[in-house]
């Protein structure tokens, strides 16, 4: 196997959905069943994507595959050099995972839609847009530059916006698609001024270019600032599309769109995707961009978590509790466990991904009832759906023996390490505070959903569990949340073939005096780093290592505590949270509400921007057109004036003479002139003045 | 003894010259006005004769005013004739209440 | 001697003489013919034609008439010949030729066929006054032959008395051209005082002598100003022009606002070139003589005359009127040509008096066709007309375009090359506001293709259809305006060969 | 090169047709429809060759010989007196990568805004001779290399325009027309006035020797022909370089139309009939910033650096004043109208940057805005023509009735917001590209990428007020789209996405010539410029 055919396997995988979307839309309307195309080309998708990660990760485990083509080429332009645009695809091993994360959740979704959409009106639409969204999402995994990563960054947005106002006759989710669409673009602006700054200083978009051109010294405007800036500015896209605060808003309402799309693109891949680009540009973000990034990751998977406590909404527990496990992994990348974030970035997508289909299984039997409040004891209805959604829930609550424990045990060892050599303690307790409410809260779920007595009978009577093509994609999802894909040890993820083989952290770039005190390589280490052997210091990896047990001592005591309050709750009934949340009444409004967030967004930046906008309007109507529309008033007004000027002036003159001549007593009578009279006064007047302005002297 | 001199000339057809206009700009009837058109050509008459006399310029002056006469004479022909014309319109010949065109 | 002098004076002045001739030969075939007077316009054609000739092989002449052998300025006369004459005597013949064509279509005249002899004989009296006009260098002749053009045509401005407004306007032209005239000839006569003479080339050289009264010369030329500003009708002695021009006849207010224009121009070109101009350098640029500012009069009246115009011209709603302000308007653009004072200055005149002719006789002519149709020069009842008088309105379309000088029409290229002049004297402020005129007149000048095309006419449009010859009589004004917007060389060229001003 | 005079074919085509139109019987709308489209498509076809035989590493700009399918010829040639010299005036036609886009465009949009005319059905004869007229005008405009030429096709259209709003337009049309009319005739005597000065100030060498006053474009540029006591020779103490270019460009800007110029705009486009508006937002709006790029930036590029800052500023407020007053319209095609002042921020933007990918990015967006803008008017006409009305929120839920007609929408509109696959991205990142890599508009650069936020809030929410929620039963029969409008909208969604996908399509036809132009402007020293500026 051998790296083009690798290079052409991924441009294969890469349009093979495109394909699909360009068949579906313009045969769909006289095809029927055309969405079995769609399906059939996902799965041709997944088995090439699994092989080339095999060849990535067997033949080229340390070498990166990358292929590029001039796009746009401007010549030799003067006192810049040439410019030359590329696309390409980079392939290293994160990369290669990713193809199989996507494509395979990807079909997985297909799969359980052919049965959850079934009778739609846009049925085969619907298989389009998953088409184009899943080739912009490997698009964003397979680029080599920032430019196409941009480009399909965009596009995932598109598709997003598309699926999210599938059913658009609901003013409620076109509101959503559009809400997603613009905050996104609030994002992709820093983003994109991010990429501004390093076109600028490098003339490339390619990542490793860029990369060595840092490491090299070459600074964006020769200042470690800009370059801080630069990190935190492409960040900002992650923001956006990953849902961090302050931009998160968007994600639980993207929840109107079809579970089986929150699921793929709005838990499993499409959120990731901004922590794809940190985990991209990690090699480049100074400490300042780091702890930036370490802040922004910890407050959202707070704030996300406290919301998720009283959320009612199975899907918007679930879109909050994705916001604070995105959190958490951006957080991670923040403060250096970039294989941990990444590790997350994988597990989560597929637990969320089961947890969503197994939501969409449940609403589907409910007959798109939501409210987990007129659900319970559906556990006897849907065994399938519930066992494969109580792994998922085991796993994201951080038991062991799930991958969630894994991957989480690792960040939270990440923050404490971090708290420890930096002595921002405060980041590694939040994330032990978020641990332990997301047990909860995610159990509260399936306490609330699967136990106890189901509270709307009728409803509960007609629900069945669903067919085979719904189910295989839980069960196949449940069993990815398990450990032994990962790590044979459950209590040691680093020894795992993911962690130990597959997935390093790269080397840092960036200059030695802008990173953290444990970043910085001794001399020795910085020699090898060059090579891009040794890639943190080994203070950090010691004080990791140093980490790992209390962080999954604590990380099991608050999850257990999370789970056993969860229980006491709400199976058990031990304590009410209905009074509970009186006695809090403040904090659960706060938390109900979403902290107000929306409602302070809207009440600022969009009416802001409205307002502004109509106080413009107004302004361009009245005054901008006015000064206009006032000249040519004025025009008229002289014209008026000189058009008046025979009757009135020149009456004005002639009533002057008669004053005049009066004085000069040769007349005593008024005088009676007529028109012609007063042409001809003007006229000898105009010689008097014209002699007084051209006299000689 | 008074001695009559260019001065004195000019000063008298200064005086018609504005006696012509005061006449032109104030006289309700266009056949008084006419009059003072022609004041202001003999006010200019007096001139070249004047000038003509005193300048010792020859006799150009002279003959200037009797063209200039002949010409009144013929321009009242037609302003006289025009002046019929209106009367027969407007029934009367007051300038000022000729006014149909204006603005 | 004096016999050779006389001779060669008449053989200088045969246009006029035949213009004599002819309107002899008008009065009495109109005497002659009682009953049916359609030869007499035939025979004012011949006349025309007949000058036309005379004046053209005069083309290349130049020279002096009526020479003064007693005095010791013997060389020069009271009439002289030369190329810029002939132009401005061609810009005459060529709109007294359309006039009498355009008086064969117009009701108006038809109306009074049976004095057309006379009528055409007072025509002939104005191109003899204007022929005069434009070649004198003397004062006295200056003033007689504009008495002569003047009388000829106050009672032209009433001659049909089919109107009120007729008589009216006729009274007050004559009153206001009394008046000019009459300060204009006491200007004279105190030039005379001054010099002793009334030969423009002698006065020039007299006042350059030190002991000018400058006071009374200033007087003088203000006076003298007021006279011919009356005839070029700029500001502030325009005020007769909008009156006259909407009561006089149609074809007589187009006559007056070309022909009489031009000679009114080719006068006070001649007048100032020859009386206050020192000398010409050989870059063509004037020298004035330092003893009246006429640059700042010239151009503080052209501002205020083409302002005047166009503004008063936007709230006109009989065309004729407004055509009226609009050639207000077009006197000031044209005395932008001379307040350059240069040789570049003068083609642009030329240039734009040519357009003028064309367009503004254009736009006279349709407005009379749609008279003739439906009763009217009122803007509002023109609505409609593009759709169903298609021809006419496409013809008054262009002509009005031209006027405002837009571009590919000839108008555009007078303009340019008023600008071109004033650029190069670099005098940019006074092209500036001469442009920001333009923009204002095209509102007016636009407005009449609104009615015709974009407001919905109350009642049913009539079809106006055009007779062949009237077709052939549009398209013979209109296809130069185009012609000449996009190929001017032939126009430039002619105006270059017709500088010569005869001077010191 | 090709043997036949395709510059002059291209631009006098449509006389010609005019003249045969107008020599048509009244009573056979269809055949002048037919004639049309025949003559605006034999325009596609040669612009086509002209492609075709298109040399991409000729330059032009200022390099006479470097120009391609010149035309050159002398059309006034008037003898001078001594001191008056000669006036020269070329026929001069030739196109380089500047204009061989616009061409392009201008060929598509007629040939486009043809087939939109089908619908009108009053005094079809006049409209369509108009159309044509106008459409020579544009063409000429594009392709004029004498000053003189240009700028008689550029006062060439603004008649048939009055015209075509006046007659055929909306409710207030009579004032939209004049209010245009008067606003550009303001702009363009500016121009004639500067014009006018810089034939004074320059002259070009004849064939004999004797240097004489011109229009030549090329010459003009060459600061070699500029004589010391020139008005607008640089030595000139009074400035008169900068006013003569302010004066210019305010004529140009007038054209982009530029805030605070660019009131006329959505009167005019509201009021205009749709293929009108498709004509003004296509073609005309391109004429601005070719005409500042084409002349103001070669003949004064001293002057060009010294404001390129307020370029730019000019550029943000366009951007972002276009966005937010759009935010606040009711009226659909006001709202494009003013995304178009917004999108022709852009331009001005990227030409502010004097950088190769600015400038590209530039010409790229004029031919972007021209195909995007041109499609989002005619969606506005679409459903315009089925419902007579306009209003933002008197529709609803068309989705579901017209989903055809929806899918070209969504096209448009996202081409128009700048996804990235369209070609509206490309230009816009690379105006960014060149903007923000010059220090001195960078802050300009970062506030005017709010505009893409903007436009993405403006454009979206009117998809969704229009297209989605329930349907307004008042809709519930429109039909979707008929054969015309796919054969309108098809073609524009190819090239739409077409230059998304591969932009190096369009950006090489220019980048030669836009690498010459930035080397020219920014380093061209006017040798009288030494004691002046």
């Amino acid at each position: 196997m051998n790296e083009s055919l690798i290079v052409n396997l991924s441009i294969i995988i890469l349009f093979l959905p495109l394909l699909g979307f360009v068949t579906l839309i313009f045969l769909g309307k006289w095809i029927k069943k055309l969405h079995l195309f769609e399906v059939f080309i996902l799965g041709l998708a997944l088995i090439l994507s699994i092989v080339v990660m095999y060849a990535k990760l067997s033949f080229y485990n340390v070498k990166d595959i990358v292929a590029a083509f001039t796009w746009i080429s401007m010549g030799n332009a003067p006192a810049i050099g040439s410019i030359n645009i590329e696309l390409g695809i980079k392939i290293d091993n994160i990369t290669a995972i990713m193809l199989v994360v996507v494509n395979l959740i990807s079909f997985l979704v297909h799969m359980f839609s052919i049965e959850y959409m079934r009778g739609d009106k846009r049925y085969t639409r619907y298989f389009a847009y998953l088409g184009v969204f899943t080739f912009s999402m490997l698009g964003i995994v397979l680029t080599h530059n920032f430019l196409m990563m941009y480009i399909y960054w965009e596009l995932v947005g598109l598709s997003s916006y598309l699926l999210i106002g599938f059913w658009f006759e609901k003013k409620s989710a076109s509101d959503a698609a559009k809400k997603a669409f613009i905050v996104n673009r609030i994002g992709d602006i820093g983003m994109f001024i991010g990429i501004l700054i390093l076109f600028t200083q490098y003339k490339t978009f390619t990542f490793d270019v860029i990369f060595q051109q840092i490491g090299l010294g070459n600074l964006p405007f020769n200042s470690t600032a800009w370059l801080t800036a630069a990190g935190i500015l492409i960040f900002m896209g992650a923001v956006g599309k990953s849902a961090q605060f302050p931009l998160h808003v968007w994600l639980p309402d993207a929840m109107e769109g079809p579970t089986p799309v929150s699921a793929l693109i709005h838990a499993a891949t499409m959120v990731a995707a901004g922590v794809y680009l940190c985990v991209r540009i990690f090699v480049m973000l100074t400490a300042d961009a780091m702890l930036v990034i370490a802040v922004v990751g910890a407050f959202t998977s707070l704030i996300a978590a406290t919301i998720a406590l009283t959320q009612n909404d199975i899907k918007k527990v679930l879109a909050y509790s994705t916001v604070s496990q995105l959190g958490y992994m951006v957080m991670s990348v923040g403060v250096g466990a970039y294989t941990f974030a990444f590790f997350h970035l994988v597990t989560h997508a597929f637990f969320k991904a089961c947890l969503f289909l197994g939501s969409g299984s449940v609403i589907h039997a409910m007959h798109h009832e939501q409210d987990i409040r007129n659900m319970g004891g559906l556990r006897k209805k849907l065994p399938i759906t519930y066992y494969t959604f109580l792994i998922s829930t085991v796993a994201i609550s951080g038991v062991p023996f799930t991958s969630g424990f894994l991957s989480k045990d690792g960040i939270l060892a990440g923050t404490l390490a971090f708290g420890k050599l930096t002595s921002h303690w405060l980041i590694p307790a939040m994330g032990f505070l978020v641990a332990a409410m997301t047990a909860f809260y995610m159990f509260r779920l399936v306490i609330l959903t699967f136990h106890g007595e189901p509270r709307d009978h009728h409803k509960y009577e007609h629900a069945h569990e669903s067919p085979f093509v719904m189910v295989a994609p839980l069960v196949v999802l449940a069993t990815l949340s398990i450990f032994i894909w990962y790590t044979p040890n459950p209590f040691a993820p680093a020894d795992g073939w993911f962690l130990k083989n597959w997935v390093k952290t790269p080397a840092q770039v960036t200059p030695v005096q802008t990173r953290f005190e444990f970043m910085k390589p001794s001399t020795e280490e910085a020699k090898a780093e060059v090579h891009g052997e040794i890639t943190h210091s080994v203070e950090y990896t010691e004080t990791m290592h140093w980490a790992h047990y209390p962080a999954m001592i604590l990380s099991l005591i608050v999850a257990g505590l999370g789970i056993l309050i969860a229980f006491m709750f709400y199976q058990w009934k031990k304590i009410s949270a209905d009074k509970l949340a009186e006695k809090l009444k403040t904090l659960y409004k706060l938390s109900l509400n979403k902290w107000y967030l929306d409602e302070i967004y809207d009440a600022t930046a969009v009416s802001g921007t409205l307002g502004f906008g109509s106080i413009l309007a107004w302004f361009d109507n009245k005054i901008v057109d006015g000064i206009v529309n006032g000249s040519a008033h004025v025009t008229q007004l002289v014209s008026k004036f000189s058009n008046l000027f025979d009757t009135y002036v020149v009456d004005g003159f002639v009533n002057f003479t008669a004053f005049f001549s009066g004085f000069v007593g040769l007349s005593f009578r008024r005088l009676q002139t007529g028109k012609v009279q007063t042409y001809i006064i003007f006229v000898v007047f105009s010689i008097i003045i014209l002699l007084l302005i051209f006299k000689p002297f | 003894m008074l001695q009559v001199g260019l001065t004195h000339f000019l000063v008298v057809s200064a005086i018609l010259f504005s006696l012509g206009i005061y006449g032109i700009v104030t006289r309700k009837n266009a056949v008084m006005v006419l009059m003072g058109i022609e004041l202001v050509l003999n006010s200019a008459n007096i001139n070249f004769v004047a000038f003509a006399k005193y300048g010792n310029y020859g006799l150009g002056g002279q003959i200037i005013a009797l063209f200039v006469i002949i010409l009144a004479a013929a321009e009242a022909a037609i302003a006289l004739a025009i002046v019929l014309n209106i009367y027969k319109t407007f029934a009367n010949v007051n300038v000022d209440e000729i006014d149909k065109l204006k603005e | 001697m004096a016999n050779t002098n006389l001779y060669h004076s008449l053989s200088l002045i045969t246009p006029e003489i035949f213009l004599s001739v002819a309107l002899v030969v008008l009065v009495l075939a109109d005497l002659v013919l009682h009953k049916d007077k359609k030869l007499i316009p035939y025979i004012a054609l011949l006349g025309i034609i007949g000058t036309g000739y005379l004046t053209i092989s005069q083309f290349g002449m130049s020279g002096f008439a009526f020479q003064n052998s007693a005095s010791m300025f013997s060389s020069y006369g009271m009439i002289t010949v030369d190329s810029f004459g002939i132009f401005f005597k061609s810009i005459v013949l060529i709109s007294s030729l359309l006039i009498i064509l355009f008086s064969f279509q117009s009701e108006e005249i038809q109306k009074i066929n049976d004095r057309i002899g006379e009528y055409y004989a007072l025509i002939f009296g104005m191109i003899l006054g204007m022929f005069f006009m434009i070649s004198a260098t003397d004062l006295i002749l200056i003033y007689l032959s504009m008495e002569l053009m003047s009388l000829s045509s106050y009672v032209l401005a009433g001659f049909t008395k089919l109107r009120d407004r007729n008589s009216e306007a006729s009274l007050k032209y004559l009153l206001y051209g009394a008046v000019s005239s009459g300060l204009m000839l006491f200007g004279i006569s105190l030039v005379y005082g001054l010099t002793g003479t009334t030969n423009l080339y002698i006065i020039n050289s007299l006042i350059q002598g030190p002991q000018i009264n400058l006071f009374t010369l200033a007087f003088a030329c203000i006076l003298i100003f007021a006279g011919i500003g009356y005839k070029i009708s700029s500001a502030p002695f325009h005020f007769w022009t909008p009156d006259v021009y909407e009561g006089a006849p149609i074809t007589i207010t187009a006559f007056l606002s070309v022909a009489s224009k031009a000679a009114g121009f080719a006068l006070l070109i001649r007048f100032i070139k020859t009386t206050f101009v020192s000398y010409v350098d050989p870059n063509g640029w004037w020298h004035l003589i330092n003893v009246f500012d006429w640059k700042t009069l010239i151009i503080a009246v052209s501002i205020l005359t083409m302002t005047l115009g166009n503004f008063s011209a936007l709230w006109q709603n009989n065309m004729k009127r407004m055509l009226a302000y609009s050639s207000i308007a077009h006197a000031g653009y044209l005395l932008l040509g001379l307040v350059v004072f240069s040789n570049q200055g003068l083609i642009a005149i030329l240039i734009y008096f040519s357009v003028y002719l064309l367009m503004n006789l254009g736009a006279f002519l349709v407005v009379m066709l749609i008279a003739n149709r439906i009763g009217s020069e009122d803007i509002d009842d023109y609505n409609g007309l593009g759709i169903t008088s298609p021809f006419l309105s496409v013809s008054l379309a262009i002509f009005l375009i031209s006027l405002t000088g837009l571009p590919p029409t000839a108008g555009f290229i007078g303009k340019l090359y008023l600008f071109i002049a004033l650029v190069d004297a670099k005098m940019i402020a006074v092209a500036v506001i001469a442009l920001l005129n333009t923009v204002v007149s095209l509102y007016y000048y636009i407005r009449v293709l609104k009615h015709l095309y974009l407001v919905k006419p109350v009642k049913e449009p009539v079809a106006i259809t055009t007779s062949f010859s009237n077709t052939v009589l549009v398209s013979v004004l209109m296809l130069p305006v185009i012609f000449f917007g996009i190929y001017f060389e032939p126009l430039v060229n002619f105006a270059k060969s017709c500088l010569l001003i005869l001077g010191l | 090169m090709i043997g036949f005079p395709i510059l002059s074919l291209i631009t006098f085509l449509p006389i010609l047709g005019m003249f045969i139109i107008l020599a048509l019987p009244k009573e056979q709308p269809k055949n002048v429809k037919y004639l049309t489209l025949a003559i605006t498509a034999i325009q596609v076809v040669l612009a086509i060759i002209l492609l075709a035989n298109y040399n991409y590493s000729a330059a032009g700009i200022y390099d006479e010989k470097s120009f391609q399918f010149i035309e050159k010829f002398r059309w006034i040639n008037i003898t001078g007196i001594s001191w008056l010299g000669t006036v020269k005036i070329d026929y001069f036609m030739g196109v380089d990568g500047l204009s061989t886009p616009m061409v392009l465009l201008t060929a598509l949009i007629s040939f486009i805004a043809t087939l939109s005319s089908w619908t009108i059905e009053k005094s079809v004869k006049g409209y369509f001779a108009l159309f044509l007229l106008l459409d020579a005008g544009m063409m000429g405009v594009f392709v004029a290399l004498d000053f003189f030429l240009f700028y008689i096709f550029w006062e060439l259209m603004l008649l048939p325009m009055y015209f075509l709003i006046g007659i055929w337009g909306g409710p207030r049309k009579e004032y939209a027309a004049i209010k245009f009319f008067i606003y550009t005739l303001f702009g363009s005597v500016f121009i004639l006035l500067v014009m006018i000065g810089l034939y004074f100030s320059a002259t070009e060498l004849m064939q004999d020797g004797a240097r004489v006053h011109t229009f030549n474009m090329l010459a003009l540029m060459n600061p070699a022909n500029y004589s010391p006591d020139g008005i607008l020779s640089a030595l000139n103490p009074n400035n008169l370089r900068l006013i003569a270019y302010i004066a210019l460009f305010a004529g140009f800007a007038i054209k982009i139309p530029m805030f605070p110029f660019h009131t006329w705009l959505p009167d005019a486009h509201v009021e205009a009939p749709t293929p009108i508006s498709v004509i003004l937002a296509g073609v005309l709006l391109k004429m601005g910033t070719y005409g500042i790029l084409r002349i103001s930036y070669p003949m004064f590029p001293d002057i060009t650096r010294q404001l390129m800052w307020y370029i730019a500023l000019f550029g943000m407020i366009n951007i972002i004043y276009g966005a937010l007053v759009a935010l606040a319209q009711k009226d659909f095609k006001k709202l494009i109208a003013y995304s178009s002042v917004s999108h022709m921020g852009y331009v001005l933007l990227g030409m502010a940057s004097l950088t190769t990918v600015g400038i590209n990015g530039a010409i790229f967006q004029m031919f972007n805005h021209g195909t995007i803008t041109a499609m989002l008017f005619l969606i506005v006409g679409v459903i315009y023509d089925r419902t007579h009305t306009r209003g933002l929120n008197d529709f609803g839920g068309l989705a579901t009735q017209m989903p055809v007609y929806t899918g070209f929408v969504t096209v448009a509109f996202f081409a128009a917001i700048g996804l990235p696959s369209m070609s509206g991205f490309v230009s816009e990142a690379l105006v960014f590209l060149g903007a923000f890599g010059v220090e001195l508009i960078r802050v300009l650069t970062m506030i005017s990428t709010l505009g893409i936020l903007l436009g993405a809030g403006y454009m979206l929410w009117t998809l969704q007020r229009i297209f989605f929620g329930p349907l307004n039963e008042k809709w519930a029969s429109l039909k979707d789209l008929d054969g015309r409008e796919y054969a309108m909208f098809i073609p524009l969604t190819i090239i739409i996405i077409f230059l998304g996908v591969y932009p190096s399509g369009m950006l090489n036809i220019m980048n030669t010539s836009v690498n010459s132009l930035v080397s020219f402007v920014t380093t061209t020293i006017h040798s009288t410029s030494l004691g002046g500026l």
